[in-house]
């Protein structure tokens, strides 16, 4: 069994069926890409493994443990995090801080009150936050107020605050969308660099097939709620009932 | 120093300075002049303007760094108050016990409320703990009476108990000390035409606020002031992080509940008597004015808003006509009429309308409060860098 | 510091407006003075303490009125008004003890916190000897204890609540005014003449001390005389619609309708039980009736036409020398001075904090000091005329007044705004003064006078 | 039984003065997105429009000749009415008692006005503004507005009356079944019911059968696509502010012979109606005018003694007891939407 593990995942809203009996199975340090038109619930789909969602029937176990019911920050604090579609970060603070955060959130877990200790005094911190930085190329920006960057460099931002607590499993919200080609490329770089360089599963929910097919392993094709194939990218090109899903709207 | 960077702890001397210096800038006029209306640096007013400002403070660790706006934290101030007197009633006329009593107190009220109105956010959360303070307010005015003593307040009597005392013999109520150091006790200064007072209670209140100013200023550079920050900008985010919001609120809350408490222990300890007034939904208010009038988020706007305040609460409340005659009475009759005329309306009784139209200057013109207008002097006058004051983010 | 010198402050002063230290110097012995703000000057500081923003801002406006026209009469400026009247002839127009009488002015917001910063202020910074004023017992209460920690004389102004002299008394605090328990006893046989001895009352009552003290003593005066009182209903401070505590009246079996309520409560509370149109009914064969125990021309005048033959009591009246004669020589004299500079007739309220600023300079005069002490001593037991009440005197036991009440009524047919009420008894004093151990009193000690030094 | 109906009745009318601030107070959020604090000075006005107007109609001078005394002794002149001597004494008398329905008239217009100059002059530019700074400049504006109010016309309540005709109390008991004097209710609160009903239904009929409604409905659930569709938002939503200040100034008219107004009677609303909106949910018409009537209904049986001798002192705290209850049991109170005022 891999990492992630999906089984019989019901989900209703109201009258509507979002998701039926999806099955998923991650493979520790792959990339694994879910794709599917619209509506195909994608969206659902991750928002139950993060727990902001709960399914109505079904389990989801993170290296063999269930995080169905658990609040999202324990499911972080398992080794989960996420990217967001827009990137959602602290935007009144300073890049550094904003990397600090996750670095203590790590080490304290979930609550601690040191009120009294110099945030900036604790080195340890500051250079884990730093050298993350300079990983991701953004050391420069350090001090810069975080609301000022540009849509990229909030993106890239993103990432370090999630990469810094050194997830077991990342999980990226369609994490190009809205970009401009550059910005896609850059991006599409990024996270080719981090899967060379670290010990980590991606799961990746994504419209653009450019970055799919750059990026992953093995490709979930979704439609209305259900998983139409597995399988690894050269496959999925060109496989009929993908077509037939996307009525052409596949590039 | 003292786990400072350079700026803060320049700050915190300046704040230190002003606080030790207070009864001679707050005295600026002598005492024979016209002007000398204008003085605050007599005990009374100086305490309360580092009392009101150690609020003020606390107020701010919870707006100012998770920006939850509390509409009842004058109830824990009132709580303070009552737990202090009870004190003085019951124990000792030391105000060591009154203080450690009102700030425990205090705070567990805090983690009641707080845990109830914490459950939801924006303004449902203003109502919650609005809603709460009045409840204590209209309880305290009637219905708990016996504890509140109501309407008139708790003050102390000659017979009650009182056990870790001596005997009372004297005939009146005795005063409140520190180990035997009278809090009312002061030395006069008589310099030229001035007039300076120091007195042993406000010089404990000021050393109280610096302690109370210096915890707040490790607590913003803190790790626990970051992630309070964080919740204020991106509550989602922080729960994607792996952290838990609500505790980091809590403690907040629970910790500016216990500054409210500490602050209106104070108030009993200098003056002990502690009213229901202290607890209605307009005190709540005030210090919310206090907090955004100098500066939310800023370390010390608020200490300057809580100034501002009570300067004109107790200096323009007190000019009347006979005095505003006296100013005018160099000019000829109907100029020094016409004069009184205009300026009348505004000092004295109409104290409230210069209040209420300086709250409106003030947030026009410097959205970020007495503090933003500080800077904007500073840029004027040719200090390039930001001066005494503090921005919450850097 | 070589040309400093530190010294107990206001020896060296020579305007009497300046600041003083509360007490006694801790490191520097100096020639310590004989009490707080000893006025060492040509002038002596009084701190009148009203009022002036909240509700009863009207209220405090008047009581500074009359004590401006106080001032200037001690000043020897004006026509003297009841100086020439005032049984006691030690004030002839130059001040107090020969020093020139100032005063300064605060703001109470009638809030026992406001109250006394606005008194500390006086007393710290402009050296005021005496304080005077207010308009609620909650703030004479806290303003009382707060004079006699500091060591001034405190003349209190329109306080009402049986505990001011009561429970909460204070050797430095003085009431001219009535209170609870004078009011009902001079209504009691009133109400009885006019309403008969055999009537069932339901009392509304503003919940808080002074509302429960009035209704205590109302309660017992009636009782005392056959009424009964079947329903008493606590009513929240806050309340300003009481549609919801009146609407069950009627239907109660009650005859009359007591209102404790003060100030705007009263006058939201009558307004609204006339509205339901209580006093047009008929209970128990009789007439409804309300009656409204403590009465102020300024409530008369908020509740108009609805004050229309609602009985109630008062401490004085401005017309209690035409109508009842000399004995309440001084009213007129009064009334002259303050119309003429002011154009309308003076409140209760304005007349009471005048009288206590009379009395004040008085007892300084015939005692030779401004020490508290003295002042105590000369005002204690104190018997005088002239001051618009009639004889008066001034109880030792517990600093309460006894004179004449005034027992009054809402005029049907108002000629003037300030012709609401007309006078339909005076209840000698006798009839009015308790023991000093009245269990409505019990509970206080005055202790000693403190005069702070 | 009698109880129950005479405590309802009180409770609709207090009810309906809470209703018509909190609704004028929630147009405004759901619309502009700003927290008023002034709102209860726009009702305090509003009552002071019908004071103005009953001062105005008994401006008087004085008779030219002498008749008696007054207090000082002094000759005393009559004072002449204005309006008796133009309209003649029956018309004249008819006018002054008549002063508050009237008033109606001149504070619609005034009331729209300076709802105008607040929203044009102060407010629009405190849309992008954090919540608390418009709170301290609305509580600014009310200090200032209610300071101005005393400045003229005194701390003291002013007696307003009714008209004659509406004065005393209608035995609803005897049409009921009970005996007389059992359950009674004054004339002119029944007329403040009927109207703040109308008012009510006036307003929400307004948004929702004209075409201004109808675009003030749309910006209100989302703002920026209505600006995108080239409509002028900002202009109506100067409208509405103008619209809600009437409202609470009408409201403010008509509750004149309820109690006398005062200068400070707004701030004591101000809390309450806060209250209201927030139990009823921010931004939803239907929810402040039922939460207007619930509390009023609910404060009006607390004040009962039976309840009060179970519960002590209840009467004090119900509105906030209530308020605690709803807001922990639904999140966003009665009607509230998702996501107003929750940042």
């Amino acid at each position: 069994m891999g990492i992630l593990n999906v089984q019989n995942v019901n989900k209703r809203f109201g009258g509507l069926k979002a998701l039926s009996n999806v099955n998923l199975d991650v493979k520790e340090n792959t990339v694994h890409a879910v794709i599917g038109p619209n509506g195909a619930g994608k969206s659902t789909l991750l928002n139950c493994l993060v727990g902001k969602l709960i399914p109505d029937t079904g389990t989801v176990t993170f290296q063999d443990k269930s995080v169905l019911g658990k609040k999202p920050f324990e499911i972080n604090q398992m080794g989960i995090s996420r990217v967001f579609q827009t990137p959602e970060i602290f935007s009144d603070l300073s890049v550094l801080e904003n990397v600090m955060i996750p670095c203590f959130a790590r080490r304290d877990g979930s609550f601690k009150v040191n009120a009294l200790s110099n945030m900036m005094g604790q080195r340890d911190m500051v250079d884990q936050a730093e050298q993350m930085l300079i990983d991701l190329h953004m050391i420069d920006k350090r001090n810069m107020h975080a609301a000022s960057m540009s849509r990229g460099d909030k993106r890239r931002l993103e990432m370090a605050m999630c990469l810094v607590q050194q997830p077991r499993l990342l999980l990226l919200d369609e994490p190009t969308a809205g970009m401009a080609r550059a910005d896609t490329n850059n991006t599409i770089d990024l996270l080719k660099q981090i899967k060379a360089e670290r010990d980590i599963t991606m799961v990746i929910i994504e419209h653009d097939m450019h970055v799919v097919f750059s990026l992953s392993d093995r490709i979930t094709v979704l439609a209305q709620g259900t998983p139409l194939v597995e399988d690894i990218p050269e496959n999925i090109k060109g496989h009929p009932k993908v077509k037939e899903a996307y009525l052409g709207e596949a590039a | 120093m003292l786990g400072l960077n350079r700026r803060d702890f320049a700050m915190l001397l300046l704040v230190a300075a002003l606080a030790l210096f207070a009864p001679f800038i707050l005295n600026p006029f002598p005492t024979a002049s016209g002007l000398s209306q204008f003085n605050a640096g007599y005990p009374d007013l100086m305490q309360r303007f580092v009392i009101f400002g150690i609020f003020a403070i606390g107020f701010n660790i919870l707006f100012g760094l998770t920006g939850y706006l509390s509409f009842g934290h004058a109830a824990f101030l009132g709580v303070g108050s009552y737990s202090a007197v009870w004190m003085f009633k019951l124990l000792s006329m030391n105000v060591l016990p009154a203080l450690v009593l009102s700030v425990v107190i205090a705070g567990l009220f805090a983690l009641l409320i707080g845990y109830v109105s914490l459950r939801r956010s924006g303004i449902y959360f203003s109502i919650l703990t609005l809603a709460f303070a009045q409840m204590s307010f209209n309880l305290a005015y009637s219905v708990l009476t016996p504890i509140t003593n109501g309407e008139t307040g708790l003050q102390l009597a000659l017979d009650d108990p009182r056990i870790l005392d001596a005997a009372n013999t004297a005939g009146s109520v005795p005063v409140t000390s520190l180990f035997g150091l009278e809090m009312r006790s002061a030395v006069t200064l008589d310099l030229a035409g001035w007039s300076f007072t120091f007195s042993v209670g406000y010089y404990l209140c000021a050393l109280i606020m610096l302690v109370a100013f210096y915890i707040s200023v490790r607590l913003f550079r803190s790790p626990f002031g970051m992630m309070l920050r964080a919740i204020k900008t991106n509550q989602q985010r922080v729960n994607y992080t792996g952290l838990n919001s609500r505790p980091y609120t809590l403690a907040a809350f629970v910790i500016s509940g216990m500054y409210a408490g500490l602050a209106g222990g104070l108030l009993a300890c200098m003056d002990p008597l502690a009213g229901a007034d202290r607890m209605q939904w307009t005190a709540s208010g005030e210090v919310v004015l206090m907090t955004i009038l100098g500066g939310a988020g800023t370390l010390i706007g608020p200490v300057l808003g809580a100034g501002f305040i009570k300067y004109f609460e107790n200096i323009f409340s007190k000019i009347n006509d006979s005095i505003l005659h006296q100013w005018f009475s160099f000019l000829p009759d109907w100029m020094e009429n016409l004069l009184v005329n205009i300026f009348y309306p505004f000092v004295g009784k109409g104290w409230h309308l210069t209040l209420g139209i300086l709250f409106m200057l003030v947030v026009i013109f410097l959205p970020g409060g007495l503090v933003q207008g500080g800077q904007k002097i500073a840029r004027k006058l040719g200090f390039g860098k930001k001066s005494n004051s503090d921005t919450p983010a850097e | 510091m070589s040309n400093s010198r530190f010294t107990r402050r206001g020896l060296l002063k020579t305007s009497a407006v300046g600041t003083a230290g509360l007490a006694m110097p801790m490191f520097f012995t100096s020639q310590a003075n004989a009490f707080t703000n000893e006025p060492t000057g040509s002038t002596v500081t009084l701190g009148f303490n009203v009022p002036q923003s909240g509700p009863y801002a009207d209220e405090g406006a008047d009581e500074l009125r009359a004590f401006q026209l106080a001032v200037e009469h001690l000043n020897g400026e004006g026509d003297g008004g009841m100086l020439s009247t005032f049984s006691s002839k030690t004030l002839d127009g130059t001040g107090i003890l020969g020093k020139k009488v100032q005063f300064v002015t605060g703001d109470t917001q009638t809030k026992s916190d406001a109250a006394r910063a606005s008194a500390q202020s006086m007393i710290q910074k402009d050296g005021a000897v005496m304080i005077s004023g207010g308009s609620s017992s909650g703030v004479a209460v806290a303003v009382q204890a707060l004079c006699q920690e500091a060591g001034v004389i405190f003349m209190a102004g329109l306080t009402h609540s049986n505990d001011t002299t009561g429970k909460d008394k204070k050797a430095n605090g003085f009431r001219h005014f009535f209170n609870a328990y004078m009011s009902a006893a001079a209504l009691a046989p009133v109400l009885a003449q006019l309403y008969g001895t055999d009537r069932k009352v339901y009392s509304l009552t503003a919940d808080y001390t002074w509302g429960w003290t009035q209704q205590e003593s109302i309660k017992a005066a009636t009782e005392a005389m056959g009424w009964t009182t079947i329903n008493d209903v606590r009513t929240p401070l806050a309340a300003t619609d009481f549609s919801s505590y009146i609407a069950p009246v009627l239907n109660s079996g009650a005859d009359v309708l007591v209102l404790n309520h003060y100030g705007g409560n009263m006058v939201n509370s009558l307004t609204n039980a006339v509205q339901f149109g209580l006093r047009d009914k008929q209970v128990n064969g009789k007439n409804f009736e309300i009656v409204v125990p403590l009465y102020s021309e300024l409530m008369a005048k908020g509740a108009g036409k609805n004050i229309a033959g609602i009985v109630g009591s008062q401490n004085w009246d401005w017309k209690l020398e035409n109508e009842k004669g000399a004995r309440y020589t001084g009213t007129n004299a009064f009334v002259q001075s303050f119309g003429a500079k002011y154009g309308f007739p003076p409140s209760q309220a304005a007349q009471t904090c005048y009288a206590q600023t009379l009395l004040y300079a008085d007892a300084v005069n015939r005692g030779k000091s401004f020490n508290p002490c003295s002042v105590v001593e000369a005002l204690e037991g104190f018997e005088f005329d002239g001051l618009g009440n009639g004889p008066t005197l001034y109880r030792k036991d517990d600093h309460q007044c006894f004179k004449d009440v005034v027992v009054v009524r809402g005029k049907e047919n108002p000629e003037n705004e300030f012709d609401l009420v007309e006078i339909v008894e005076v209840t000698p004093a006798d009839k009015v003064t308790y023991a000093p151990d009245n269990p409505m009193f019990a509970g206080g000690d005055l202790g000693a006078c403190n005069p702070g030094a | 039984m009698d109880a129950i109906i005479l405590q309802t009745l009180n409770g609709l009318d207090k009810g309906s003065a809470y209703a018509l601030i909190a609704l004028g107070l929630t147009l405004i959020f759901g619309t502009l997105g700003v927290v008023n604090f002034a709102h209860g000075a726009l009702f305090m006005l509003g009552a002071f429009c019908a004071v103005t107007v009953s001062k105005l109609f008994q401006l008087s001078h004085k008779a030219s000749e002498a008749t008696g005394v007054d207090f000082m002794g002094q000759p005393k002149f009559e004072d002449v009415l204005y309006v008796k001597e133009w309209f003649g004494n029956d018309l004249g008398a008819w006018l002054i008692d008549w002063s508050v329905p009237l008033s109606i008239l001149f504070a619609i217009p005034i009331m729209i006005g300076i709802g105008f100059i607040m929203e044009r002059g102060l407010i629009k530019h405190f849309y992008k503004r954090p919540h608390a700074d418009q709170i301290l400049v609305t509580f600014g504006l009310a200090i200032v507005l209610q300071e101005v109010v005393k400045y003229f016309y005194g701390a003291n309540p002013i007696p307003t009356p009714s008209p004659m005709a509406f004065r005393g109390s209608f035995d609803f008991g005897v049409m009921l079944g009970f005996d007389p004097n059992v359950i009674i209710y004054p004339y002119w609160r029944m007329v403040y019911f009927a109207f703040s009903l109308t008012l009510v239904g006036g307003v929400f009929a307004f948004l929702q059968f004209t075409t201004f409604g109808m675009v003030v409905r749309a910006g209100m659930a989302d703002r920026e696509t209505v600006g995108l569709l080239g409509i002028n938002i900002d202009k109506r939503f100067t409208i509405m502010f103008g619209i809600a200040a009437a409202v609470a100034g009408l409201a403010g008219v008509m509750y004149t012979p309820i109690n006398s107004p005062n200068y400070h009677m707004g701030m004591d609303f101000l809390v309450l109606s806060f209250v209201v909106v927030v139990v009823g949910g921010m931004g939803s018409l239907p929810g402040a005018v039922l939460a207007g009537f619930m509390l009023g209904i609910l404060e009006s049986f607390a004040s009962l003694n039976e309840v009060k001798d179970i519960i002590p002192g209840i009467d004090q705290i119900i509105i906030y007891v209530v308020a605690i209850i709803i807001l922990l049991t639904r999140p966003r109170g009665l009607m509230g939407r998702k996501g107003v005022m929750e940042e």
